[in-house]
């Protein structure tokens, strides 16, 4: 959301109460990204404006409606512009009709005999989207597996037996749904050098099982290259930030030795 | 161990349907036994088990893939004061994307942008490719030869559904008007929370 | 919905062991329940289930982790006659789990409620133990000394990963799935207060 949003004339929003509005819907334009991230594109946001002012979809007043959604897309315009262009597309499209509709009428009819409608492509879109949008709602509402029912499998034997398979991309879709769950403030990324890092910890860790003492140059192993001791490096520092080893040097110069903290415990 | 009664029968279903990480169709469960059982026996066996398990918290159901047993909706809330995970909620943008999917299908991205009237992120058909509730069906011969995609199996079971015309019919909306009218004036917080409420009318 | 007698309480546990995929303890049952049941009242319902299931395929057993419905050992060979299954699935907790240790390690089992949100099930670590998928690499020093797991060689070869950096890389999910499932009771200060945040939604 944050793109589509100048943060410095937001503080105006929260200091000005906007409760009331005018009839011509106005919204203040720092608003107005906010109430767009609402609308699933032009199409969701002409519904919006026609439903609002409780005009039939078949019989749309295209001056009003298009000045209104030149309106909103000024204001889109000047504040991001590559969200703005589907919805320009659509202006274009309003102000053709809208310009059509000032030419004097042809009387030519098609097929069906009756007299072309600039209107007409523009209203079928509308009704077959929002017909789409109603039938989305149908579909939420419907009861849904792991949502409003589970499946039963009881324990078997057989399924006993066989040990799941896991994919690395399973891993990825669990992390995923963790994230969405947690809320959209928490930001979770976790880039290839930590993990580099963090398996180098583990593996740390795992050579300083025993509980003795190891000597810090035990730990790097050169013939892996220069990134490679630079991870063992960071891994170590880590490790001894988080408190899970111990690292101590008699004097000066003399060997480093890492152990697990607490080992003599 | 040969099949007596339907007594016997309704038995072996019971525990195969308990017991099965899938819904099992009919020819599934003529496998069960070494005998061969009509289909007319197995199917009488099934709706006296559905009698049988009514008015407890799970039912025998059949979806599009077969039959299963199944909690019923009215004891979820028990089931999720045990697991308090919550599964995820779709977007309007991916919930929009599957009803055009489910209800003009086979259709190509192309034809959901132009109903959508916005262009339609990978990520919204990934999403529900993984699901397994939507799949490519095939190919528009046009120039690109656009993938076609229609809904699974999967996704009907999953909706607890046998087949595409249980889904409700689409509204006719030829003359529809705002039910709602509004009052003239508005508030901006309602009306946002208007709009970002997913429910169109 | 309060539970009046013990018809009522037997149909709710029964509910919730089927569908289970991890045997119950009893302290997890009384997690059904937003009145306090007591063990005895439960313990009383849990042995009059088991009695009912008498003399069907499926049984109501008390194992090491709990109480779980499972087959009985002479029904297995009806359902051998199926299809081989597909392979079970772990349960989301279980793979959340996994990926949590996965992506963060080495992290303690506070770290990975921490990010869940929720309890983890010693059940949930001992089924990735048992895998040996993932181990105990130390212990992190602070009160407590909580231990600190990691995965293993045998997780990585096991998921065909020759080292964890080929584990998939992170990408944020966008707007897919709605991170705010009150999306209906959003209110304007709240909607601001989340554009103006610099964190992707």
């Amino acid at each position: 959301m944050s793109e589509i949003i100048d943060t410095q004339p937001l503080a105006l929003v929260n200091g000005e109460p906007f409760t009331d509005l005018p009839q011509d819907l106005y919204i203040p334009p720092d608003a107005l990204a906010v109430y767009l991230n609402a609308f699933e594109g032009p199409l969701d946001l002409l519904l919006y404006l026609i439903r609002r002012h409780n005009l039939d979809v078949l019989d749309i007043p295209m001056a009003d409606i298009t000045r209104q959604y030149m309106d909103y897309v000024e204001l889109m315009r000047s504040s991001r512009l590559d969200l703005a262009a589907e919805y320009l597309l659509m202006a274009a499209l309003l102000i053709e009709i809208k310009s059509r509709m000032l030419l004097p009428r042809r009387l030519q009819e098609d097929e069906t005999g009756e007299v072309e409608d600039p209107r007409a492509e523009l209203v079928r879109r509308l009704l077959e989207y929002e017909q789409m949008k109603i039938a989305a709602q149908t579909v939420e509402n419907k009861p849904r597996e792991g949502r409003d029912f589970e499946v039963i499998a009881i324990w078997g034997e057989e399924a006993g037996k066989l040990l799941p398979h896991v994919e690395p991309g399973d891993l990825r879709a669990a992390w995923l749904g963790l994230v969405a769950r947690a809320g959209a403030h928490r930001r979770h990324t976790v880039g290839r050098q930590e993990l580099s890092v963090r398996e180098a910890m583990g593996q740390i860790l795992d050579a300083l099982q025993t509980g003795d003492f190891l000597e810090f140059a035990c730990l790097f192993d050169p013939g892996k290259g220069i990134p490679h001791l630079v991870v063992t490096f960071l891994a170590i520092l880590e490790l001894a930030r988080e408190r899970m080893v111990e690292i101590t040097q008699s004097a000066a110069f003399s060997p480093i030795y890492i152990r697990l903290s607490h080992a003599d415990q | 161990m040969p099949i007596n009664n339907i007594s016997e029968l309704k038995i072996v279903l019971e525990t195969a349907l308990l017991s099965s990480r899938e819904p099992l169709l009919i020819n599934d469960m003529q496998r069960l036994f070494e005998e061969e059982l009509s289909i007319e026996f197995l199917r009488r066996a099934l709706d006296e088990l559905r009698d049988d398990w009514q008015g407890r918290g799970v039912e025998l159901a059949l979806v599009a893939s077969g039959w299963r047993f199944q909690t019923r909706p009215e004891y979820q809330h028990f089931i999720n004061r045990l697991n308090p995970e919550k599964p995820p909620k779709y977007s309007r943008a991916v919930m929009e994307t599957l009803a055009i999917i489910a209800y003009k299908q086979p259709v190509t991205r192309g034809d959901i942008e132009e109903i959508r009237g916005v262009t339609v992120n990978t990520q919204i058909i990934k999403t529900l490719e993984e699901r397994d509730w939507i799949k490519v069906v095939g190919h528009r011969d046009v120039p690109g030869r656009p993938a076609l995609y229609a809904t699974t199996k999967q996704f009907l079971s999953d909706l607890n559904l046998r087949a595409l015309d249980e889904l409700p019919p689409l509204v006719e909306l030829g003359s529809l008007v705002d039910p709602n009218p509004h009052s003239g004036e508005l508030n901006l917080a309602e009306l946002i929370e208007q709009a970002s409420d997913d429910s169109p009318v």
